[in-house]
C-alpha cells in the first residue's frame, strides 16, 4: 500500500511546530539575532530543546525522541518558513555522525550536551576551493605519537561562531581521492583553534572561517576509522542536502504567502493588484513549483532511512530542484510587492537572501545535476 | 510514509508483469500513444483492451455489477505502473474509462450504467467528447449548441470541435444548451448522444502534425431520447466540471513522461554531436538531468496525490498544477531532444534518417497542443490563482 | 548604414580619452555606480563632474547660453562611449541633466532656466525626484500630495517615497495634485521645491542591500513661490511623460551593462569551479555566450535609437523595451556571477574572500530593484502592448 | 556620424519587396510549391529575377544589381516573412562564391544562368556527423588524371531537389582540420549525382540528400585553390547565418503580427482575448526579443562587408539569437491562438515548422555560442 504522505503523528509534530515558531520565532526576534554576537538565539533554542527538537532523530536509548529524517524534514520545513536562525541544521549533522560512526566514549562526551541544547556543534568541510566532492578534502591531519595533528582553514562553515564542537574533515593520507579523508572531532577550546566570521549577505546564518593553528588532538577525536571517512561524510552531505532543501521549501511557502497576502490588500489603478492577470499568473507560477517539490523533500528524507540505494539520488534531486525554485520563488515574491519588497524594513528580504545561501549550501544546483547525471549514468 | 508494497500488492505486481510480457502486442517505435489514426490501429486496439479487460485489469476500481473488480485504487496503480514499464500501447477507449464512466457511476442513472459501463470497459463502445465548440474554448460555458425539448426528444443543433477520435467514436457526450434564458452556467445539460444518430457528421480537423485525430462534430436536428440526460436537466456544469477534473487528472498524468525521458536519454547516449556524444556534453548532462528531476517531482507528486485519494482528501487545485507543469515538462522534453538531434531534428516521420521514426518533431507539436487543450496554461494558472490562493477573480463578461 | 566615425569625430574622441587618461579619478573597485551613501563620497562626486564640465564634456547637447555647447548628438555619444571604456564613474547630477535639464529646455520659463540649468551642470545643484508616492507606485496618477494656492505661494502637504539622493539634494523635482477636483490625470503639477524650504524632512529608507539611497519626503505647510511651477498648472502629467521617457531612457542605457558584462567575464577567467576554472565549463561558456548576445543586442540597439534621433524620428516603445529587457538583463549577468561564485557568491561587502569586494551579491539586489523602479515589468509590457501593439487596454478605474 | 538604420534606398526596397511578396507569395502559394516536385515556385522566380534579386549583390559589370549584402538581408527578411520556399538563399551562397573565388571561366558558365533565374544552385557541406567545423568534411576528393572523382554522401543540403549545380566540398587530403578542404562545381547532370529528397517537418523548404556515386568533374570544377577552401568556405557559411537569421527575424515579426491580429478579433469570456493581460505580455515579450534582434541582423550584414574582422562574430551572434528569439516566437504565437493555431488549415504552422528549421540551419544556437566563446576567448 503506498502512502506517500505524513503521518496523523508527523502532521501533528508539523501543526505544533508551525504554531510553537509563529509565536516563538517572529521577524523581529530573527533581526534582533542578526545584530547580537553568536547568532544563537539562546530563549528559543532552549524552549526547541524542550520540545526535544535537539534529540529528535536520536534513539530514546540515547535521550532522544527516536523519530526519523522524515521529521527532522518536517521541523525544517518549518525552521525555514520562519527563516529560524542559529545551528540546529548543523548540530543534527554532527549528532548523525555521532550516531552513526561515533565511539561510546565520543557520544557519552557530546551526545548529552548536544540533545540538550547545553552545547552546539557543525560540519566543516570545505576550503578555498569550494568543491564538494573528495578533491575538495586537502587540509592535512598528520599523525602525532598521541595523536594528530591539524593545520588549515575550513571556510564557509554554517554556525560556526556560535559553535562549541567542530566535526572536522581532513587527510590523513594524501590524494584527491575518497581514501584517507577522515573525520575528527575538534572542541572550540582546544588551543589553535580560532573562528573568524565570514559574513554573508544571509542576516539569518552565521557563516565562519574555521581557522586550524597546528591543533593538535588525541587519538579518540577520529570519528569512524582513519582514512575511511568519505562515505559517512559523503551521507552527511546528503543529510545537510536534505535539510537544506526542507529548508527553503518551507522558506518559499512563506515567500508566496507573504506576495499573495500582499497583492490582496495593495490598491493601484483602483483595484486590488491581487486581480491583475500578471501577478495572479505570476503567484500561478510559484505554486507549481513549490507544491510538488514537498513530494521531493519528503521522499528524500524518507529514503535516508529507508532506501538506501536511493538515498543519495533522492537528496541531490530534493537539493537541486529546491536550490532553484526558492531562489525563484523570493525573486517573483519581491516583484509581487513592488518598492516596498526592496526595502530593509519589509522582512520578505530575509527570505530573499537567506535563498541565495541556501542555494550554494551543501552543493550548488549544478554540482547537484551534474551529480545525478554521475549516479544515473548518462 | 510507505512505498513498499504489501505481499499481496507483491505478488500481483508479478502477475501482472507476467501477463504483460506473454501478452503484449509488438509496437512500431514510431507509433505515438493514444493517436488512432488508421482504422487499422483503431481495431488493434480494441482487440488489445479487450484483452486486457479479460485479464481483468481495465478499470479495476469500478463496481464488479457493472464489470469491474471492485478493487483498491493500489491495484490499479499497479497496473498502471506495469504498463508504463513494459512500454505497452494506451487504451483506445480512456475517454469512456476516464470520463464518462467516472460520470455516470456517480451521475448517471442505473439504466445509463448498465447499458454503458460494460460496453465502456470492453471497448465495444469507444467514446469521444463534445465539449468545445468554435466560438467556445477557454470560455467553455459560451457553449451554443442546442437541444430542445419535443416531446419525449431532444432536437439537437450546433457544432462542436476539437473532437479527438470522433471518426470511429459509437457515442459522444456532449455539453448542449437547454435552458438559452438562464445565466450562461445554468442551462446547459449534459447528454449522451449515439454517433449513429442521423444529422450527425464528422469533419476530420487536421492537426499541424498532419494526424487527424481532431475532428469537427456537425449536428443538424438530431433526435436524442430524454433519457440520455446525465443527471438533472440544466445541471451540465456541475457534471461536466467534475468529468474536467478526471481530464486534467488523465492528460497530466506522469505515466507518458517518464516513457518519453527514458526514450531522450537513449537519443542522448546514442546521437553524435559536434564530435562526440550529446550525453558526454556537460550542458546537455545538466538539461537533462533538471529534465529527470522535474520528471522525478511529477512522478511522487502522482503518489501524493494517489495518497490523497486513499485517504479520501480533497486534491484541491492538483489537477491543475499537473496538467500546468506536465505538458509543459513533455513540450520541453521534446524540444531537448530536437536539440540534441541537431540537423537530424526536423525529418519528418517516414525519413530513413530520421531518429525514433521521426517521432521528435511530431512529438514536440503534439506536447504544444497538450498545453492548449483541455484548459490552456493561462486558464489552469487562473485556477491555481484563483482557486488555490483565492486571489481577486478576473472581470469576466 | 555606417558605424565609422568622421575625421573630425575621430580627433574628438582621441582628446576625450587622453583627457580621462589624465584627469580620471581612482576608483575602489567595489564602489557601485550611481550609489552615493557617504558625504564624502558626494563630494568627491561633486568635483569629478565639475571638471568634466569644465572640460566641456557634460549635457553637451544644450544651448551655449544656458552652459552647454550645442554640440551634436555624437559628441555626446563619445563621451559616454569613452567613459565607459575608460570605466568613469557615473555623473551625481544625472537626475538634472536627464530628466529637469531637457524638461526645463523644453517646458520651462526663461528664468527657470536661466536659474537652473547651468547649476545643474557645474553639479552646485543636485536635483532629485518626487513623483511616487506610498499609495501611488505604478499607479503613478492616484498622487495625493497637494499643493494649495496661498497668494502667490504654493502651500505643500503630503509624503514623496523612493526618491533618491534626497539626502543630499539641493532642490527636488515634484509632481503634486493642484486640482483635486478634475480627473485624476488633469489636476497635477509640475513643481520644482527648494529642498532647504522649511517643512520638508527628509527619511532615509535603507534598501534590501543596507544602503540608504532611497528616502522618504515629507511636506508640512511647505511653502513654494507660484513661479516654480513648470509649464502650465495643472499640466504637470504631460511634462512628467516626457521626462519618464529620459528616466526609462536612462535606466536601459547599456553603458552600465557593458562594464558588468566585462567583470563577469574576468570572473569567469579567474574563479575556480568544481576543479577548473569557470570559463572552462562548457555550460557556463554557453551561458556567458548568451549574456554576450544579449549585451550586444542592447549595445546595437542604442545605436539603432541614437540614429532615430539623428534622423528625428519618433522612438514609440523602444524606451520601454529597453528598459524592460536591459534591467532583467543586468539581473541575470549578477544571478550568472553568483552561480559561477559558489558559496563565495553570498559572501558580504567587507568580507576578505567577497570576490570584486562583494559587488556582486549587491548588484543581484540592485538591479531587482532597477526592474522594479522606474515602471516595473508588467507596467513596461502594458506599455509595449497597448502602445505598441494597440492591443485592447486594461479595464482600469 | 553614427548612422544605424537603412538608406532611403534601402527603405525603399524593403518596401518594394514587402509589396510584391504579398501579392506574389500568398500562403496558397507556400501550400501549392509544398506539394509540387521540385520545390521552386517557377512563376514567383522568375518575377523575382526580373526585380533583379537573384542577382542582387553582384556586381553590375557581371550582370547584377550591384548591391550589398545588407540589402540581401533585407530581401530575405521579407522572403522569411512570406515563408517563401524556393532556392533563393541557396542560390546567392552559390553566387558569392563564384564571385569570391570563381575563376573568369566559371562565371561565364555559371552566373547568366543563376542571376538570370535559369538555374538554381546550392552548397552541400554537412555529412553524417552533422559538424560545422572543418572535421564535418570527410567526403574523399581523389585526383584523376583529368580532374577529381568524388564519392560519398552529402545531408541536409538546402534546396537540393531543385538545384542545377552543387558547390560540394569535400577533402583533397586526408585529416580533420581546416587543410586539405576543397570546393567543387558539381553539375546536377553529371554522371553519378542523384538526389534523395529529406523530407522535414518545414514544408516550405526542399531538403537533400546528395549522393555522388564515383562522381567525375575536371580540374576546372575546383573552386578557388586544392585544399585551401575552408577559410572561403567558413565565410559562405556565415552568410548562410546571416541569411537564415534574416529570414528568421521576418517570419518571427510576422507571426507575431498574426498572433496579435488574432486576439484583437477573438473573444472569451466577453472580452476580446487581447484585453487580457496573459496575452497582452506574452505578446509584449515577444516585442522585446524580436525588436532588438533586427539590430544584430543589420549589423551582421553590414559588418560582412565592410568589418571584415567583426563579421564571423557578428554572423555568429545573429544566427544564435535568431534561432532562439524564432522559435520561441512561434510557439508563443501557437498558444496565443488557442487551438486554431494547431490546425493545418490555419497558415500559422508554415511559420512554427521553418522556424525549427531555421534554427538548426548553418549551425544550432549552441554551436554557435560555443563558436562565439570561442571567438570571445572566454
Amino acid at each position: 500500500m503506498i502512502d506517500f504522505g505524513l503521518s496523523e503523528d508527523q502532521e501533528a509534530l508539523q501543526r505544533a511546530a508551525r504554531e510553537f515558531l509563529a509565536a516563538e520565532c517572529p521577524p523581529s526576534l530573527v533581526r534582533d539575532t542578526a545584530e547580537a554576537p553568536g547568532g544563537v538565539p539562546r530563549g528559543l533554542y532552549a524552549k526547541m530543546a524542550e520540545l526535544g527538537w535537539m534529540g529528535l532523530a536520536v534513539p530514546e536509548s540515547h535521550g532522544g525522541l527516536g523519530l526519523g529524517t522524515l521529521e527532522l524534514a518536517v521541523v525544517l520545513e518549518e525552521l525555514g518558513r520562519v527563516a529560524a536562525p542559529g545551528p540546529f541544521l548543523s548540530t543534527q549533522l554532527v549528532i548523525a555522525a555521532l550516531m552513526r560512526a561515533g565511539s561510546p566514549a565520543q557520544r557519552r562526551a557530546w551526545l548529552p550536551r548536544l540533545v540538550s541544547g547545553q552545547a552546539f556543534a557543525t560540519l566543516a568541510y570545505l576550503e578555498e576551493s569550494d568543491r564538494h566532492d573528495p578533491a575538495g578534502i586537502a587540509l592535512r591531519a598528520r599523525r602525532t605519537r598521541d595523536g594528530y595533528s591539524l593545520a588549515g582553514a575550513k571556510l564557509f562553515v554554517l554556525d560556526a561562531p556560535g559553535a562549541d564542537l567542530f566535526l572536522v574533515a581532513a587527510r590523513t593520507r594524501a590524494g584527491a581521492g575518497p581514501a584517507g579523508v577522515s573525520l575528527f572531532l575538534v572542541p572550540r577550546e582546544a588551543a589553535g583553534v580560532r573562528v573568524r566570521p565570514e559574513e554573508t549577505i544571509d542576516l539569518t546564518r552565521r557563516v565562519g572561517e574555521l581557522v586550524l593553528g597546528d591543533v593538535t588532538v588525541p587519538r579518540a577525536a577520529l570519528l569512524g576509522g582513519e582514512g575511511k571517512a568519505w562515505p559517512p561524510l559523503e551521507r552527511l552531505l546528503d543529510l545537510g542536502a536534505i535539510g537544506i532543501a526542507a529548508d527553503s521549501l518551507g522558506g518559499a511557502e512563506r515567500a508566496l504567502e507573504m506576495a499573495v497576502d500582499y497583492s490582496k490588500t495593495r490598491e493601484q489603478f483602483g483595484r486590488k493588484i491581487g486581480s491583475f492577470q500578471a501577478l495572479k499568473h505570476m503567484a500561478a507560477e510559484i505554486v507549481a513549483e513549490v507544491e510538488p517539490a514537498r513530494s521531493l523533500v519528503w521522499y528524500a528524507a524518507y529514503a535516508f532511512d529507508h532506501r538506501p540505494r536511493e538515498a543519495a539520488r533522492a537528496a541531490t534531486i530534493a537539493k537541486a530542484r529546491l536550490g532553484d525554485v526558492y531562489a525563484r520563488t523570493v525573486r517573483r515574491a519581491v516583484e509581487m510587492h513592488g518598492g516596498i519588497g526592496f526595502t530593509w524594513e519589509h522582512d520578505l528580504h530575509l527570505w530573499f537572501k537567506r535563498a541565495r545561501w541556501n542555494r550554494v549550501a551543501f552543493g550548488y544546483p549544478d554540482h547537484h545535476r551534474e551529480r545525478l547525471a554521475t549516479i544515473d549514468k548518462y | 510514509m510507505d512505498l513498499s508494497y504489501t505481499p499481496e500488492e507483491r505478488a500481483f505486481q508479478h502477475e501482472v508483469r507476467t501477463w504483460l510480457k506473454r501478452n503484449m502486442p509488438k509496437r512500431d517505435p514510431a507509433e505515438r500513444p493514444l493517436d488512432f489514426h488508421e482504422p487499422e490501429r483503431v481495431a488493434r486496439a480494441k482487440v488489445w483492451q479487450r484483452k486486457l479487460f479479460e485479464a481483468g485489469y481495465v478499470a479495476m476500481g469500478w463496481p464488479r455489477e457493472y464489470g469491474g473488480r471492485g478493487a483498491d485504487v493500489m491495484r490499479q496503480t499497479i497496473v498502471n505502473e506495469e504498463m508504463v514499464r513494459a512500454r505497452a500501447p494506451g487504451l483506445i477507449g480512456m475517454m469512456g474509462i476516464q470520463m464518462v464512466g467516472p460520470t455516470l457511476i456517480t451521475h448517471g442513472t442505473e439504466e445509463q450504467r448498465r447499458r454503458h459501463l460494460p460496453k465502456i470497459l470492453t471497448a465495444e463502445d469507444i467514446w469521444c467528447q463534445g465539449y468545445s465548440e468554435p466560438g467556445s474554448g477557454s470560455d467553455l460555458a459560451s457553449l451554443r449548441t442546442r437541444a430542445e425539448m419535443r416531446g419525449d426528444e431532444f432536437v439537437v443543433n450546433g457544432q462542436k470541435v476539437w473532437t479527438s477520435n470522433a471518426q470511429f467514436a459509437d457515442w459522444i457526450f456532449c455539453l448542449v444548451r437547454t435552458d438559452p434564458e438562464a445565466p450562461k452556467h445554468r442551462g446547459i445539460s449534459y447528454l449522451l448522444i449515439d454517433m449513429k444518430t442521423p444529422g450527425i457528421t464528422v469533419r476530420p480537423l487536421v492537426q499541424m502534425t498532419g494526424d487527424a485525430g481532431f475532428n469537427e462534430v456537425f449536428f443538424e436536428d438530431v433526435r436524442v431520447p430524454r433519457a440520455n440526460v446525465v443527471g438533472g436537466l440544466n445541471d451540465g456544469w456541475t457534471i461536466a466540471n467534475a468529468t474536467l477534473f478526471h481530464e486534467r487528472n488523465m492528460l497530466g498524468s506522469t505515466t507518458r513522461t517518464q516513457q518519453v525521458f527514458q526514450g531522450l536519454l537513449r537519443l542522448a547516449r546514442t546521437q553524435g554531436r559536434g564530435g562526440r556524444l550529446a550525453c558526454a556534453d556537460p550542458a546537455v548532462r545538466r538539461r537533462l538531468a533538471d529534465l529527470a528531476i522535474r520528471v522525478e517531482t511529477m512522478k511522487l507528486e502522482a503518489y501524493r496525490q494517489l495518497t490523497d485519494t486513499l485517504r479520501g482528501r480533497p486534491h484541491g487545485i492538483s489537477a491543475s498544477v499537473s496538467k500546468l507543469v506536465t505538458t509543459e515538462l513533455n513540450h520541453d522534453l521534446a524540444e531537448a531532444a530536437l536539440d540534441i538531434l541537431g540537423s537530424y531534428g526536423p525529418l519528418a516521420r517516414g525519413n530513413r534518417r530520421a531518429r525514433d521514426g521521426g517521432a521528435w518533431p511530431l512529438d514536440f507539436m503534439f506536447t504544444l497542443g497538450l498545453i492548449i487543450g483541455g484548459g490552456t496554461s493561462q486558464i489552469q494558472k487562473n485556477i491555481i490563482a484563483e482557486r488555490g490562493l483565492a486571489m481577486p477573480r478576473e472581470l469576466r463578461a
